[in-house]
């Protein structure tokens, strides 16, 4: 059905970024515009590489890169599919924009080792794309492993106790679950000989007792549901609100949870499947796990006064979207849920952008401070109230659509319980970001500081992102074929059609 | 015959070893190692192991045996165990 | 079996070697580095020339003094020994880059002595490897204990408690193995590997053979600090001189692994093995040694008696491949025999080189100092890395073979305790590389050190990672071959 | 219990002799009685060697006209070549441990275990 072609260039997407870190660190804090000129043309270049591939996937096809072997017959393997592509797209995309605003937020701020930080963050945009394109569980353990530790430091960047605080928890929440999620590769290898991630799932209930693989299932949700934030281990995520803005970003849209949910899907849909999910009843469980999270996520969202904390329980909800929807695992859910972690990206990284810009300006981080900073900061607060309608789920927005495939999914999968809950926490949702905006254009506060935008290193990347968004929400299918690409990939793993 | 020498060599092995090991004059107790490893030579000899006994006569009881005096000049004398 | 005298090769040069360097260090103090150096170079070059000819031609063998085994002792070289030699001596090589300056400025009268045991120790140790006669083995073992009791008396002044501790202790272990050895010529009237092999077939079920086993067991696992006998390893490797703890923590633990494996899966066959439970116990011990390393690492705050009690956890990892024996366990032992040579001199490299510059060693004074020794603190980081277990290090392949053996061998409470250990080891590095790195120390004046010795920290560090990529090349093209055929995976 | 004994005596007392060795490098306290006690450990695992290789009506492993080329005529003579080779060993064993001492001797004063232990400690805290 799918022609799979040879290709470096999944290979040389991951390698590019990689490359750019000797670079940064040769140019060093002396020369910080030729340092920061490499990771834009490095970020350029990723992006590039995986748009040239957006094609080829539209049409069927997948690109396969075959590096050496690494473990009997299990290779350090890349395939550029389209759930992969999805992911790649926001990865890099959003790499670069991210990279434009992180010049000037960590110039604005006047932020301590630069160096160290553009390069663990190339490093993590490595990994990332290595999530993306594995083609095989060790593969993706190896990337996702790598991402842990190339996001820790950015975690620790401010070396103040706090921040230390955060680090540390940050590593004592991921790195057991990076061996959970060891020990059920190594269990499902010795179960179906083979690693490879394959649409509809590689296990089936004759390899092994149902209470075995449902042990197994659960090894694997602790593996990956650490970073996509599952209640209860969801904690480490408000801990490491400390790193600066830029990192928050990546990691609460693009790079960290997103590898999270990313893992989720993989192991729900490529290694499970939707029959062996249904016959264990894993799935429904998981929905549950999923549902309760974005529920009691958005109320805990409610009660935080920090913006970027209340951002940070707004993301814990939506990636118990995407989760539910990988749980739930029909056509639509799962078209949904892809879309979502496209779409969550765009609106979530907007609202970062908007805080961090927010942070370099006014000093300010709390949202009861805010009041009134509308009329100052007129550009970033717009694009606050687009992405935050959006994150609602208002229509004209993309967060419309993907939510739209998510509740369409709770229907097919006859659950309505979870269509219920999805509609409770987009009420929600509105109920803790209206004020935000409300506050910021509607009261008046001539106390405010007059001080204007941030730089424009840091508006334009926020503005490009809410036009995205609006973009996306009223054309899903323009530019990169959002809607197609999250089609494709529920075709093949469920089978059906929408 | 042999029995009987090898029987008495063994014990009075056993009896010079205690008398080392629990000398409190670190002197008296690198003799005593001595004259043990010359009672295992001898114990060597009548088991048939010519060589060895010869080898350990002249290492084991005198060339250890020397070692052990010279140390003790170098350290201390006596010995609280 | 190719006659050849290859074998003798690296022994004769590092006897040779250490005449020389004692005769030239009489007239010129400081010729010693620098004969040793080429010395290791030829050695290290030999021993990589034996193990390609190893590989494409199969076993070479030596009979010493033309006498034909099993009454001549023979030296007998298949793909492992070569293998362990040229990680043996390559290992040394390195450290001696960085020993020069060290040691002029650790132990500046010894400089001579020093490089002539270093010599001394490696003879006995590649000795150790490369004789296929078990008494022999005795000899070398002894000869490789005695350099390293001295080397480690010429550290520091609490040194020379700690080596005669670690010299009665290893005689101890010299002497269980003798006695093993002892009993098996009792068994079976030779003391030839080979021929011993072929006669315990026919002795499966005697029980004085277990007693045989089971003393020399214990002596080689004395030697390797394996649980509950590693009681020498922490005081012996903290109290040394740097450059002496880098050349024995690496190599001397796992030269005694290398002759463990020899013993169980060479000397005996699997039916044997099956009758002796000595696998089993082997690899609980070495499980529970994995845990009590660990924690008592976490408890030190002297930076070198962390990582020598990390040893004594990192050893038991070799200890748990051996012990579970399947195909996975033993290429997780094999390969962790380098990988952890290879970080573990690495780090110790790293304390030495603080210690040097800054005379710092507690936990808590490494603050601040991944800023000004930046290059240095770079390979501490690749190498604390690989000991935590993250991919795609040499460290994480070792530990993933080590639990798809266990899982072969259904074996879970030993899985799990290697994953989790995992936690423990991350748990003391990590709160090392917050100290580095996230706490700046303004007053700290010191830098990288020199050229030579940041080379071979550099060296190792990035070793660590192309092992890593490379694991499966490595496997596949050396240890493979290496094994038992009947401990091989199949399909290879 | 008794006929164990009987026709095993000699390995009974080498057992006894290692015991005694075990207990001076365990028990003893001083540096140098430790070191005995290593000593008469060794030599009792030389002893086991040659005990072993004795054989009842057996003379020394030199050729002899009378007796001819019969083998059970003559004492193993291998383990008395390993053995020769272990003495030495254990001589430089001994050697080395000698050295330390003194090493020990001249940094602490002293060769009893407890008291370097403590001058140890104590050295360490200031």
């Amino acid at each position: 059905m799918e022609a799979a072609t040879e290709s470096i260039r999944p290979f040389l997407a991951i390698i590019v970024s990689m490359l750019a870190i000797p670079l940064i660190v040769a140019s060093g804090e002396k020369r910080p515009n030729l340092r920061e000129a490499w990771t834009l043309i490095a970020a350029t270049i990723k992006a590039g590489l995986v748009f040239s591939m957006l094609p080829a996937v539209l049409a069927g096809e997948t690109f396969t890169c075959r590096l050496l072997e690494i473990s009997p017959g299990v290779a350090l393997e890349l395939e550029a599919d389209p759930l992969g592509m999805i992911f790649a797209i926001v990865a890099s995309t959003l790499w670069l924009l991210t990279s434009f605003y992180s010049i000037g937020y960590v110039r604005g701020a006047g932020e301590h080792k630069q160096t160290r930080y553009f390069a663990s963050f190339a490093l993590c945009l490595s990994a990332t794309i290595g999530i993306s394109f594995a083609a095989n569980l060790l593969t993706f353990f190896v990337f996702f492993e790598t991402l842990t530790l190339a996001t820790y430091p950015l975690v620790l960047h401010k070396e103040t106790e706090e921040a230390k605080a955060g680090a540390r928890k940050y590593l004592c929440y991921t790195l057991p679950a990076g061996l959970a999620l060891l020990t059920a590769i190594a269990i499902t290898w010795g179960l179906a000989g083979t690693m490879d991630f394959r649409a509809g799932g590689i296990l089936n209930g004759s390899m092994a007792t149902t209470g075995q693989l449902r042990i197994l299932f659960v090894l694997f949700i602790l593996g990956v549901g650490v970073k996509a934030g599952l209640m209860p281990i969801h904690s480490w995520l408000p801990a490491a609100m400390v790193a600066p803005t830029p990192v928050s970003a990546l990691l609460h849209a693009v790079a960290v949870v997103k590898a999270g949910v990313f893992g989720v899907l993989r192991v729900t849909g490529f290694v499970f499947g939707p029959e062996l999910l249904g016959d264990l009843g894993t799935g429904t469980a998981l929905a549950w796990i999923a549902g309760i999270t974005l529920t009691m996520a958005s109320l805990l969202a409610m009660k935080q006064d920090n913006l970027k904390r209340r951002l940070a329980y707004s993301t814990v909800g939506h990636l118990s979207y995407i989760v539910l929807g990988a749980a739930l695992i029909n056509a639509w859910s799962w078209t949904g849920a892809t879309l979502h972690l496209m779409f969550h990206a765009t609106m979530k990284i907007t609202l970062f952008f908007c805080a961090g810009a927010i942070y370099v300006r006014t000093h300010k981080v709390n949202i009861s401070d805010m009041v009134g900073i509308g009329r100052q900061m007129p550009f970033t607060m717009t694009a606050f109230a687009i992405g935050s309608l959006g994150l609602a789920g208002i229509p004209g927005i993309n967060g419309f659509v993907s939510k739209w495939g998510l509740a369409s999914g709770a229907v097919a999968a006859e659950q309505p319980i979870f269509l219920g809950l999805l509609v409770l926490s987009g009420i929600l949702n509105a109920a803790y970001f209206f004020p935000i905006v409300h506050q910021a254009f509607f009261k008046q506060n001539d106390a405010f500081p007059r001080l204007g935008e941030a730089s424009p290193l840091m508006v334009a990347p926020l503005c490009v992102t809410a036009a995205l968004s609006l973009l996306l929400g009223v054309a899903p299918n323009i530019g990169i074929h959002a809607w197609e690409l999250a089609n494709l990939t529920a075709r093949a793993v469920t089978g059906g059609a929408i | 015959m042999i029995t009987q020498i090898c029987g008495l060599l063994f014990v009075l092995a056993i009896v010079a070893a205690i008398v080392a090991l629990n000398a409190k004059d670190l002197l008296a107790a690198a003799a005593s190692l001595s004259v043990f490893s010359f009672l295992t030579a001898l114990l060597y000899i009548a088991l048939g192991a010519v060589d060895v006994g010869f080898n350990e006569a002249v290492l084991g009881a005198g060339v250890t045996g020397v070692l052990f005096v010279v140390a003790v000049f170098h350290t201390q004398r006596r010995s609280v165990d | 079996m190719i006659e050849s005298t290859l074998p003798i090769g690296v022994p004769l040069l590092l006897l040779g070697g250490a005449i020389v360097t004692v005769g030239a260090g009489l007239v010129r103090r400081s010729a010693a580095w620098p004969i040793t150096l080429v010395v290791l170079v030829l050695s290290a070059l030999v021993s990589v020339r034996q193990l390609l000819v190893v590989l494409a031609e199969g076993p070479l063998t030596h009979r010493l003094g033309g006498w034909p085994p099993p009454i001549g002792i023979e030296f007998a070289v298949d793909g492992l020994s070569a293998f362990v030699t040229s990680v043996v001596v390559v290992i040394a090589l390195l450290v001696l880059l960085y020993a020069r300056d060290a040691v002029r400025r650790e132990t500046p009268e010894e400089e001579v002595p020093f490089f002539a045991l270093l010599q001394v120790l490696l003879l006995g140790l590649t000795g150790m490897v490369l004789t296929g006669d078990l008494f022999n083995l005795y000899v070398f073992f002894e000869i490789s204990s005695l350099a390293g009791y001295a080397l480690v008396g010429l550290g520091s002044r609490e040194a020379p408690v700690s080596a005669f501790r670690y010299l009665l202790l290893g005689s101890l272990g010299a002497s269980f193995y003798l006695m093993g050895v002892g009993y098996l010529y009792v068994l079976t009237g030779s003391l030839n590997m080979a021929d011993v092999a072929s006669i315990l077939p026919g002795l499966i079920g005697n029980p004085t053979l277990t007693i045989a086993m089971t003393m020399m067991v214990a002596g080689l696992s004395l030697k390797m600090a394996l649980f509950p006998l590693h009681g020498w390893l922490p005081d012996a490797y903290t109290y040394a001189s740097s450059t002496a703890t880098a050349v024995i923590a690496p190599i001397m633990t796992k030269v005694s692994a290398y002759v463990l494996i020899r013993v169980l899966f060479f000397v005996c066959d699997p039916a044997l093995r099956a009758t002796i439970p000595v696998g089993s116990t082997v690899a609980w011990l070495a499980a529970t040694g994995i845990v009590v390393g660990s924690v008592m690492a976490i408890a030190q705050s002297d930076v070198k008696r962390m990582l020598a009690y990390s040893s004594v956890a990192q050893v038991a990892y070799i200890g748990v491949g051996i012990g579970l024996g399947t195909p996975f366990a033993l290429i997780g032992a094999t390969l962790h025999i380098l990988s952890h040579a290879t970080m573990k001199s690495c780090l110790f490299l790293v304390t030495g080189s603080v210690q040097l510059q800054t005379g710092r060693r507690s936990l808590h004074s490494y603050e601040g100092l991944g800023r000004v020794m930046p290059w240095t603190f770079a390979g501490f980081t690749l190498a604390a890395l690989a000991m935590i277990g993250i991919p795609p290090t040499a460290g994480f392949f070792s530990k993933w073979y080590l639990v798809l053996g266990g899982i072969n061998a259904g074996e879970w409470p030993i899985v799990l305790i290697v994953v989790a250990s995992s936690l423990l080891t991350a748990g003391y590095f990590f709160r090392l590389m917050e100290k580095i790195y996230a706490n700046p120390s303004p007053s700290l004046k010191a830098n990288d050190p020199g050229m030579l010795a940041r080379i071979s920290i550099m060296a190792l560090g990035a070793g660590v990672l192309v092992l890593g990529v490379a694991n499966f090349w490595f496997v596949g093209e050396v240890l493979q071959p290496a094994l038992p055929a009947t401990l091989r995976l199949t399909g290879m | 219990m008794i006929d164990l004994f009987i026709g095993r005596w000699p390995y009974v007392l080498t057992v006894v002799l290692m015991l005694i060795g075990l207990y001076g490098m365990l028990v003893k306290e001083n540096f140098l009685k430790k070191l005995i006690g290593m000593n008469i450990f060794q030599s009792a695992i030389i002893l086991f060697f040659i005990v072993h290789a004795f054989k009842w009506g057996a003379t020394v492993p030199v050729y002899d006209h009378h007796l001819g080329d019969a083998v059970e005529a003559y004492i193993n003579p291998i383990p008395h070549g390993l053995m020769l080779t272990a003495i030495v060993v254990s001589v430089a064993t001994t050697g080395v441990g000698l050295a330390l001492l003194v090493r020990i001797y001249r940094a602490f004063g002293t060769l009893e275990e407890p008291q370097v232990l403590e001058r140890m400690q104590s050295r360490n805290r200031s």
